[in-house]
């Protein structure tokens, strides 16, 4: 029992230990920024490895725990998405004078993930999703003298505050409704009156928030814009991924005897979700907001490959995820280290980057083409498994408007391209020399890029460990 | 019988010749180019004639009829079983009799031209293309399958293209090549289109098994040509329509004639090859070729007459206005392949005995050997006072004395006087005309009285009229230009007594053919009337011509400018193709097309700015939108959409 | 209509009462001390219902730290009887409409639902069985968010120092300044005020 | 007591709710938009208590999570009220209509 | 021979590209690699010669199947038959014309040619696909080199025209993608599984009503690629901003990706469907040929001329594959690798006649010929066989397109066929006005500074211009002299 204890939470535990040596440290010692960064870059890696150590199913605590391969995979990816935001904020952090509060925030929001995607109780569920959110609401405020990190936190927190008001008002219905908390007790008594939509409706509508769901992204684009790079990486990747984990598996499991009801709703919101965030990005100048909007739009694609209800969409969304790591979070590290060292965020700083800055160009242009989707880059892989899951439902509506869709997505991820490459620049960005991490952080993201795609065995895999009905 | 062994090489050596100068010739032999080039037309030449000499006199008849023969046949271009493009070699009466003018004229315009074209910057290149062009128009000759002649037939348009166009720096051969294959472009479309029908109704592209399958009585093949009509005509006539449409474009008939005398814009013996002699007699030879399946068709034949009998009147009146020699000559050919061409249609007025057939061919015959003969003549006149209008000629006969002799040859010729070739086989047409159709032969009678009126009108004012204002000063020209000039002349005189009926019948059945004298009177009276008209206006300098002129006045002009015909096609092409339907194409294409495509772009940026507004940045807004979000999820999925 | 309804309506009209006044009224400071009310008022609900430590708990919590929080950061950041600016008309007007319809909206559903109550069961909450619950690991055992929920106070606590704690600028090196106590979520309230108040007071 | 119906318990936390959500629509400052947040939470609260009491006696899920509402939400609290300070000093004002810097 | 090859050897060329240094490494070895693929394309030829001679009576040869994503039963499988080789063998070609043409490439060249390279694995992989995911994974993969190379190294509105073809293209993909999905979700293999193999699908007849609904668009996505209308608005644009490599590339090779497409999906996936709309493929093929033509005949730079034309010739595919009768399609191929050849060897003269006058407008130019006799000839070698002349591939194409066309007795079928046929008539016309006014005429070299005289500005093809023209001048022969060993690679 005491094993497997260990084994099944062993996410969890390693997160918590990190936490509290950090804490320690923090208050017993006086350590260096840089000493600190490769002492946290270590744990997280040994984390990371851990990760892999074993992945039997089980539950604990009376089901509010849950775990299994699939869970496992993907804390994996999750504790691989932050590794790689701790590698590529390094140089953000290094001048930062709360790096340890940083990544103990960092880290506690991580757990609330872990719980959260291990939840198998709402009430485990809801407290995940606090614990995943509120530190973010601080650390979104972490470029502490600037007006826009702080309004950028304040919009975080008022918004996340109301959503998880209705978020919970839905949960509170629910347990009226079901008279359980449990996720395996509850699906025998939805059966889908109007209570049951209005609650799951909220819920949605919680869900929504956080991973931006139109029209419940309004806060995305500018909180992504005012928080530091590394927390926007973070918001968009990471805390995302892990929301929709969660989300397919309520969808699938819980929710279960709504499902026409929820597909429908999800053809409108994805549809909603997709053009919004389309008709958003074009526009954008901040590249941040840019990348926020875009992906919004991603989402509403993947929402396409949730409607596929099968085992294709599990796996689909969850290889999206991975693939979505690797490639935002490259788009992300170079962000972030320009941001870092020059203060420049616009698109319009971008011009003329290939001259001066050739290799982050590329890094940049094959994250954009993996968000794209275009091969050989993995996303291009990861939008065709979710908009053929999508199609398995027969819908061919929804995927010829998401396949249109990308037309004009794909306009504006060229967009950057074109200014990287084509547009000329008085005042371009100088020649930047990468520091250690977020160098080795774009290695693994493009090698991520490239190799998830075009090895099968990686979508073999996760489809292996999915579900569906 | 194996011909093929060298029968092949006839249509290769110049080929070879083309490949070897066009590529090498510039560098390598940019001076013996010449000598290269009409030493292999020779080798051409002397197999040509030997197989002739073969086919007409050795092997070519069995049981008294010339047989056609496939000397050589290899499938080139198989579109489905049955249906392919072959290349081959087609002997016949026709193709041989082709095959001798083709190469003899063209071995006389090689030497002449060692002369006229000496020190040219692109003498190489000439004879390359010379090459080409021989190459192109005995493989037109010598098809055996209707593609095959499609082939060469576009062959002989780029060659005709190329040397039309050899003066390249000089915006009007430019202009006069393009409009040559333009218009022959036109015509071949028609020709492209028959060649379609008939392939697919008589499901071959060979000549032999086409004719045999068309023209058999009981053939469903036929039954289903004229079974089914398009807009009331009868596919048979609609697909040997825009077959002859074809051959009417190449052949430069009313009313696709009008790129002929621009042609003349190439070297003089280009034009005497290609524009007199060879290529623009295709058309005819073209319905030669099926006139099996056209003599089966009497509408399609009527218009061939009429075609061919109002482009000889109309070209011959022309021809009485034009100042410039080569024009004059150019439309001069026009009214003699107008004459062959109603001599082929002319029978269908009456049950013929393929006599229309064999006259056509035989004023082909001598036609080639006297009109080049008129055009080389010219050539040296040219050459030697380096203008074409005949305003500033006269009274050459002195200082050119060869090319004196050898023109009023070919003058005496084309006007039909005997004994030269030119009467035996307009005498021919002339009777054909007669027994089938009085009309027809109305015209042609004056037309042959104009012919002879304008031909000595250009030989009276080049070598009578006035006296010579030029001083020899590099004399006639050197052997080479002198010899093809006497050959041909010697030709022009003696090519009219070959028994042409003997060799060249319509079924391959050697007929004899007699005119008697008595018919001979009118022709040759008309013909000597014209002559008089002509050396009373042109003998002397004097204001007659002039007088005559200003006395017709309106109409004297209007045929002095061709009917308007060239300004009525630049009103079609201009006006109605590029005003008309290219640029709104093009207008269309810029700001509908591309404009939707554009306007596609815009209208999502459009939209994109107008609901910015959403993103207000107040964060109460976005609250209240997200509760909006939820209610109007909620109430259209609880009441609406269940 | 018994007593015990009777006491029902009233702190039912008081909650609601307040809580309107609450929104509506344009002092911030009276603003603060009308949510005070209507929290009294719904822990006065809890006690109704017997459920006598969620009522504690909301007293303890929210009286006595989300409230006493609120009213020092209005302190920190606001002249306490100013007005407080009106939101427009049009905002107004919307949120009105918003707020009815969606309240109707909700209602209508939950009323329509026809929640049964279960067989007359006795309900008791004794704050022992709460104790022990809270801390069990087995059936009915709610250690495991217990222990979640106490790293997210840990977390909103380090949260609130490093924002609310005042920052040098950049560029220069920082002094790390102690930290407070750590023995539970109120103690960082002061730690802020105290900052912060310094900064305030010119 | 029983025989007031839950769903009139029901009608109080729901009207509270929608208050709550009134203030905060309406309210312009950032701290009485907390209020409001808190509004909306309670009621949530006030939910989980009367079903848990009416609904399920047997388990005691509703009240526990209630519980856990309050404290997350006085956590929830704290940290806004952080950020709010902290925007108060670089802003000089917590008007929420005043921070709308990043828009579009 | 492993086809694999033929991805594998660009994809390694590129890779060591990218670690050359200097210009004459980079271009040596861009120039053997893509010779090398060369040689493998002609051991290929031969080697399937070689196969079908001894009477290998396989659909596809050398296939190689690889399971890759397994629970989607999407494999990596790659085969050819004679379509695919003479796609192959024109990739080929181009790829060694265009590399030589860029010879003197200067900016970024590392980068120019690894994208060349690039965009030549991305044709070779398409065009051995038997499996439509690998098949759509080659179609998308090349178009972004495409925009790269427009939008870089392109002149006039570049980066408009870039942004236009790769938007334009995408979309073509994204009708594509939704066809694929219709396509894989109504076979039902054995297995019980579903299927994105070519051959099995051509087995298993998909539903009737489905071919309906998703034959449109997956032959319209394909259409964009090759310029269907109205989706032919990214060739002008696209094709006169591109560099001269590109250019060849782009009308040579990637319209031919969308040919091939459409070839396939209306031959081997859908052919119910293609019959039921080949009213409508013809028509709009129709338009394009005819349409495209006129418009041509408007146009004043030599490169739309060329586009537009493109788009009148790429309509002769249509029209072929619209017609479905077996000369009809084996004219489209045959069309394919023609114009495949001719336009890159149009784009080239284009390319080498701006390189030394710095204008395109044919108003502005004249009598070239005088100066520079080669490129002169090859442009009028590339116009001719444009226009159609025979001994040329053009021609050949064409005509087997209206054989095959004429073999519809339908009367609109005919009319079509005519209007197709009339628009040879057109052709020549534009292309006697361009080649009128640019080769012949008085020497002219306006607006471009340059004065017209012979010398080294205005100098002939050097060296590599001459090979690439060359090699592409034999193609071109080889096919208009002897069509024969195209037709029977093709139908055998």
């Amino acid at each position: 029992m005491a094993g497997d204890f260990f084994i099944l939470m062993k996410h969890e535990l390693i997160i918590t230990v990190i936490i509290f040596t950090l804490l320690l440290l923090k208050i017993g010692s006086d350590l260096s920024n840089k000493s600190l960064l490769n002492l946290v870059n270590g744990l997280l890696l040994l984390n990371l490895a851990a990760g892999f150590i074993g992945n039997q199913p089980g539950m604990l605590f009376n089901e509010m725990f849950l775990t299994n391969p699939l869970i496992v995979l993907e804390k994996n990816i999750l504790s691989l998405g932050t590794l790689i935001v701790s590698l590529q904020s390094a140089s953000w952090l290094k001048q930062h004078e709360h790096v340890a509060e940083f990544y103990i925030l960092l880290l506690c929001t991580l757990l609330g993930m872990f719980f959260m995607i291990s939840a198998g109780n709402l009430l485990m569920f809801y407290v995940g999703l606090e614990l995943s959110s509120i530190p973010l609401a601080a650390m979104a405020n972490f470029d502490l003298g600037k007006r826009k990190s702080s309004e950028a936190a304040m919009k975080f927190i008022i918004s996340s505050a109301f959503a998880s008001g209705l978020l919970l008002f839905g949960i509170s219905l629910v347990y009226g409704a079901t008279g359980t908390l449990t996720f395996s007790e509850m699906a025998s008594h939805i059966n889908g009156s109007p209570l049951h939509i209005f609650a799951f409706v909220l819920l949605l509508a919680g869900f929504g928030f956080k991973i931006s769901v139109v029209p419940f992204h309004l806060w995305t684009a500018d909180v992504y814009e005012g928080a530091p790079v590394a927390v926007t990486s973070w918001l968009s990747v990471i805390s995302k991924g892990s929301v929709l984990f969660v989300f397919i598996s309520v969808l699938y499991t819980v929710f279960k005897p709504m499902a026409a009801t929820w597909y429908n709703m999800l053809f409108v919101l994805s549809v909603l979700t997709i053009f919004t965030g389309n008709l958003f990005a074009i526009r954008q100048n901040n590249i941040k907001r840019f990348l926020a909007f875009s992906s919004i739009a991603q989402i509403g694609f993947i929402l396409v490959g949730i409607t596929g209800s099968s085992q294709l969409g599990t796996a689909s969304l969850v290889y999206f995820v991975l693939i979505y790591v690797f490639s935002n979070l490259a788009a992300f590290g170079v962000v972030a280290l320009v941001s870092a060292l020059t203060g420049r965020e616009q698109v319009s700083d971008y011009k003329g980057f290939y001259k001066t800055n050739p290799v982050l160009s590329w890094v940049l242009t094959i994250a954009l083409f993996s968000l794209a989707g275009v091969p050989p880059t993995a996303g291009f892989f990861g939008k065709f498994f979710l908009l053929l899951s999508g199609a398995g439902k027969g819908n061919y509506v929804l995927i010829t408007i998401a396949a249109l869709n990308m037309i004009i997505s794909f306009y504006y991820y060229l967009r950057i391209v074109k200014a990287i490459f084509m547009d000329a620049n008085e005042q371009p960005i100088e020649r930047l020399t990468i520091p250690g991490y977020p160098k080795l952080a774009m290695i693994i993201c493009v090698a991520g890029i490239i190799v998830t795609g075009l090895v099968g065995y990686v979508y073999d895999y996760i489809h292996s460990l999915s579900f569906g009905f | 019988m194996n011909y093929s062994s060298y029968i092949a090489l006839i249509p290769l050596l110049p080929l070879a010749g083309f490949v070897l100068l066009g590529l090498f010739g510039q560098r390598r032999f940019s001076k013996s180019a010449g000598i290269l080039g009409t030493l292999i037309l020779l080798a051409a030449t002397v197999l040509a004639f030997y197989t002739a000499y073969n086919y007409f006199f050795v092997s070519g008849k069995v049981n008294g009829v010339y047989q056609p023969v496939i000397a050589l046949q290899y499938t080139w271009l198989q579109f489905s079983p049955g249906m392919s493009i072959d290349m081959g070699i087609l002997l016949d009466p026709a193709s041989v009799m082709m095959l001798v003018v083709v190469t003899f004229v063209s071995l006389m315009v090689h030497v002449f031209s060692l002369g006229y074209m000496k020190g040219e910057n692109r003498f190489a290149t000439y004879y390359a293309f010379l090459g080409l062009f021989t190459f192109s128009m005995l493989g037109l000759v010598l098809s055996t399958n209707i593609f095959q002649i499609y082939i060469f037939w576009e062959l002989v348009g780029v060659s005709s293209f190329l040397l039309i166009g050899f003066y390249y720096d000089r915006p009007a051969a430019v202009a006069a090549a393009k409009k040559a294959f333009i218009v022959t472009r036109f015509a071949d479309l028609g020709f492209l289109i028959g060649i379609l029908i008939l392939a697919f109704y008589s499901g071959t592209l060979d000549f032999g098994t086409m004719i045999q399958r068309l023209t058999a009585g009981d053939s469903s093949q036929l039954a289903q040509m004229t079974g089914s009509t398009f807009l009331g005509i009868s596919i048979l006539s609609w697909a040997l329509t825009l077959v002859f449409m074809g051959g009417a474009g190449k052949s430069a008939m009313f009313p696709l004639h009008i790129w002929l005398p621009d042609a003349m814009e190439g070297p003089t013996p280009v034009s005497a090859l290609i524009h007199a002699a060879t290529m623009v007699v295709a058309g005819v030879y073209l319905v030669a070729r099926l006139y099996p399946i056209y003599q089966l068709n009497v509408s399609v034949l009527q218009l061939i007459t009429w075609v061919g009998a109002i482009s000889a009147f109309l070209a011959a009146i022309i021809a009485c206005t034009q100042t410039d020699i080569k024009r004059v000559l150019a439309y001069s050919t026009i009214s003699q392949i107008g004459y062959m061409l109603f001599a082929l249609g002319v029978p269908a007025y009456s049950i013929s005995s393929g006599t229309g057939y064999t006259a056509s061919l035989f004023h082909l015959f001598t036609h080639a050997f006297f009109k080049s003969l008129l055009f080389l003549g010219a050539g040296a006149v040219i050459h030697f006072i380096h203008t074409n209008e005949m305003g500033q000629m006269g009274g050459l006969r002195k200082l050119m004395p060869l090319t004196h002799l050898t023109f009023l040859i070919a003058c005496l010729a084309i006007a039909g006087i005997p004994p030269f070739a030119g009467f035996f086989s307009k005498e021919e047409i002339l009777m054909t005309a007669w027994q089938s159709n009085r009309t027809i032969y109305y015209i042609a009678l004056i037309t042959s009285g104009i012919t002879a009126f304008y031909m000595f009108r250009l030989y009276f004012c080049i070598f009578w009229n006035k006296p010579s204002t030029h001083h020899n000063d590099h004399g006639e020209g050197a052997l080479n230009m002198k010899l093809p000039l006497a050959l041909l002349g010697v030709a022009a005189v003696v090519v009219g007594f070959i028994p042409f009926s003997q060799y060249v019948p319509v079924d391959g059945r050697a007929k004899e053919m007699t005119i008697p004298i008595s018919f001979s009177i009118a022709p040759v009276a008309v013909a000597l009337a014209g002559i008089g008209i002509a050396w009373a206006l042109y003998y002397k300098e004097n204001q007659r011509p002039q007088q005559l002129a200003a006395a017709f006045g309106g109409l004297y002009n209007t045929i002095r400018r061709k009917f308007y015909f060239d300004e009525l096609y630049l009103f079609i092409t201009k006006k109605i193709i590029f005003n008309g339907i290219a640029k709104p194409a093009a207008w269309i294409d810029k700001y509908v097309v591309d404009g939707l495509m554009n306007g596609l772009g815009i209208a999502t940026t459009r939209v994109s700015e107008s609901i910015k507004a959403l993103q207000s940045g107040r964060v109460q807004a976005y609250a209240i939108y997200f509760f909006g979000g939820v209610i109007a999820l909620a109430v259209v999925f609880i009441y609406w959409w269940k | 209509m018994n007593g015990s309804q009777i006491i029902f309506y009233l702190i039912s009209a008081f909650i609601l009462g307040t809580a309107v006044l609450a929104v509506t009224t344009s002092k911030i400071f009276r603003s603060a001390i009308w949510l005070l009310f209507s929290l009294v008022g719904v822990a006065a609900l809890y006690f109704w219902m017997q459920v006598e430590f969620v009522a504690a708990v909301q007293i303890i919590v929210y009286v006595g730290g989300v409230v006493v929080l609120i009213i020092f950061s209005i302190f920190l950041t606001q002249q306490s009887g100013s007005e407080m600016p009106k939101p427009s008309l049009k905002r107004l007007l919307f949120a009105v409409l918003a707020v009815l319809f969606g309240f109707a909206f909700t209602y209508n559903i939950i009323a329509q639902y026809g929640f049964t109550p279960a067989v007359v069961k006795p309900f008791t909450v004794p704050v022992t069985a709460i104790g022990e619950q809270m801390l069990d690991t087995k059936q009915y055992g709610f250690v495991l968010p217990f222990e979640v929920v106490s790293m997210l106070l840990l977390a909103a606590m380090i949260g609130c120092i490093v924002i609310a704690m005042r920052w040098a600028p950049k560029g220069k090196p920082v002094q790390k300044p102690p930290y407070p106590g750590m023995n539970g979520k109120s103690a960082n309230i002061p730690a802020i005020s105290k900052e912060t108040m310094e900064e305030k007071i010119p | 007591m029983s025989s007031i119906p839950l769903t009139h318990i029901l009608f109080v936390s729901t009207a509270l709710f929608f208050i709550g959500m009134y203030g905060l629509f309406t309210r312009r400052n950032l701290i009485t938009m907390l209020m409001s947040i808190e509004l909306i939470l309670n009621s949530v609260n006030i939910n989980f208590v009367a079903f848990n009491k009416y609904l399920y006696p047997d388990k005691l899920n509703g009240v526990f999570f209630s519980l856990f509402i309050i404290t997350i939400a006085a956590a929830e609290a704290a940290v806004a009220i952080a950020i709010i300070i902290n925007l108060y000093r670089s802003h000089r004002s917590i008007d929420v209509e005043e921070t709308q810097e990043m828009k579009y | 021979m492993s086809l694999s090859l033929l991805i594998i050897l660009p994809l390694i060329t590129a890779l060591v590209l990218l670690f050359c240094n200097g210009a004459k490494q980079v271009r040596a070895m861009a120039l053997s690699g893509a010779v090398m693929q060369l040689v493998l394309a002609f051991i290929l030829l031969f080697e399937y010669w070689q196969q079908r001679t001894t009477g290998n009576p396989g659909i596809m040869l050398f296939e190689e199947d690889h399971l890759w994503f397994t629970p989607l039963n999407i494999h990596y499988h790659v085969g050819v038959d004679g379509i695919s080789i003479a796609m192959i063998l024109l990739t080929a070609f181009v790829t060694v014309a265009g590399i030589l043409v860029s010879w003197s490439m200067e900016k970024l060249n590392k980068e120019f040619f690894f994208l060349l390279t690039l965009l030549s694995m991305g044709a070779y992989g398409f065009f051995i696909s038997l499996d439509l995911f690998t098949l759509f994974f080659f179609l998308e993969v090349a178009v972004i080199p495409k925009f790269l190379l427009i939008g870089i190294w392109g002149s006039g509105r570049a980066a408009y025209s870039a942004m236009k073809l790769a938007l334009m293209l995408m979309g073509g993909s994204a009708l594509v993608f939704v066809g694929l999905a219709g396509i894989y979700f109504n076979t039902q293999t054995t297995g019980g599984t579903h299927t994105f193999d070519l051959l099995q699908i051509a087995q298993l007849h998909i539903p009737v009503e489905a071919q309906k609904i998703f034959f449109p668009f997956a032959f319209a996505g394909f259409g964009v690629f090759t310029a269907l209308f109205p989706f032919h608005t990214w060739v002008p644009d696209g094709h006169s901003s591109a560099p001269t490599a590109a250019s060849m590339f782009l009308a040579g090779i990637s319209m031919k990706l969308g040919g091939y497409g459409c070839l396939r999906v209306a031959t081997l996936l859908m052919p119910d469907a293609a019959h039921y709309y080949s009213g409508i493929i013809i028509l709009l093929a129709t338009i394009a040929i005819i349409y495209g033509a006129f418009a041509t005949m408007m146009q004043t730079d030599l490169k739309y001329i060329n586009a537009y034309s493109s788009v009148s010739h790429c309509g002769f595919v249509l029209l072929g594959i619209g017609m479905l009768t077996k000369t009809a399609v084996m004219g489209a191929v045959m069309q394919m690798v023609s114009h495949g050849l001719m336009t890159a060897l149009f784009f080239a003269a284009i390319g080498m006649l701006y390189d030394r006058t710095h204008t395109r407008q044919v108003a502005q130019l004249g009598g070239l010929l005088k100066v520079m006799p080669f490129i002169a000839a090859v442009f009028v070698i590339a116009g001719l066989c444009s226009l159609g002349l025979p001994g040329l591939s053009g021609f050949v194409a064409e005509v087997t397109v209206f054989m095959g066309a004429w073999q519809n007795a339908d009367t609109l079928y005919r009319l079509a066929t005519i209007l197709a046929c009339a628009s040879i008539v057109v052709t020549a016309v534009y292309i006697l006005r361009a080649m009128g006014k640019v080769i012949m005429g008085p020497l002219q070299v306006e607006g471009s500074g340059i004065t017209a005289q012979p010398g080294a500005l205005l100098a002939d093809a050097g060296w590599n211009e001459k090979i690439a023209a060359g090699l592409l001048i034999i193609g071109i022969l080889a096919i208009g002299i002897a069509p024969f060993w195209l037709t029977e690679l093709i139908t055998k």
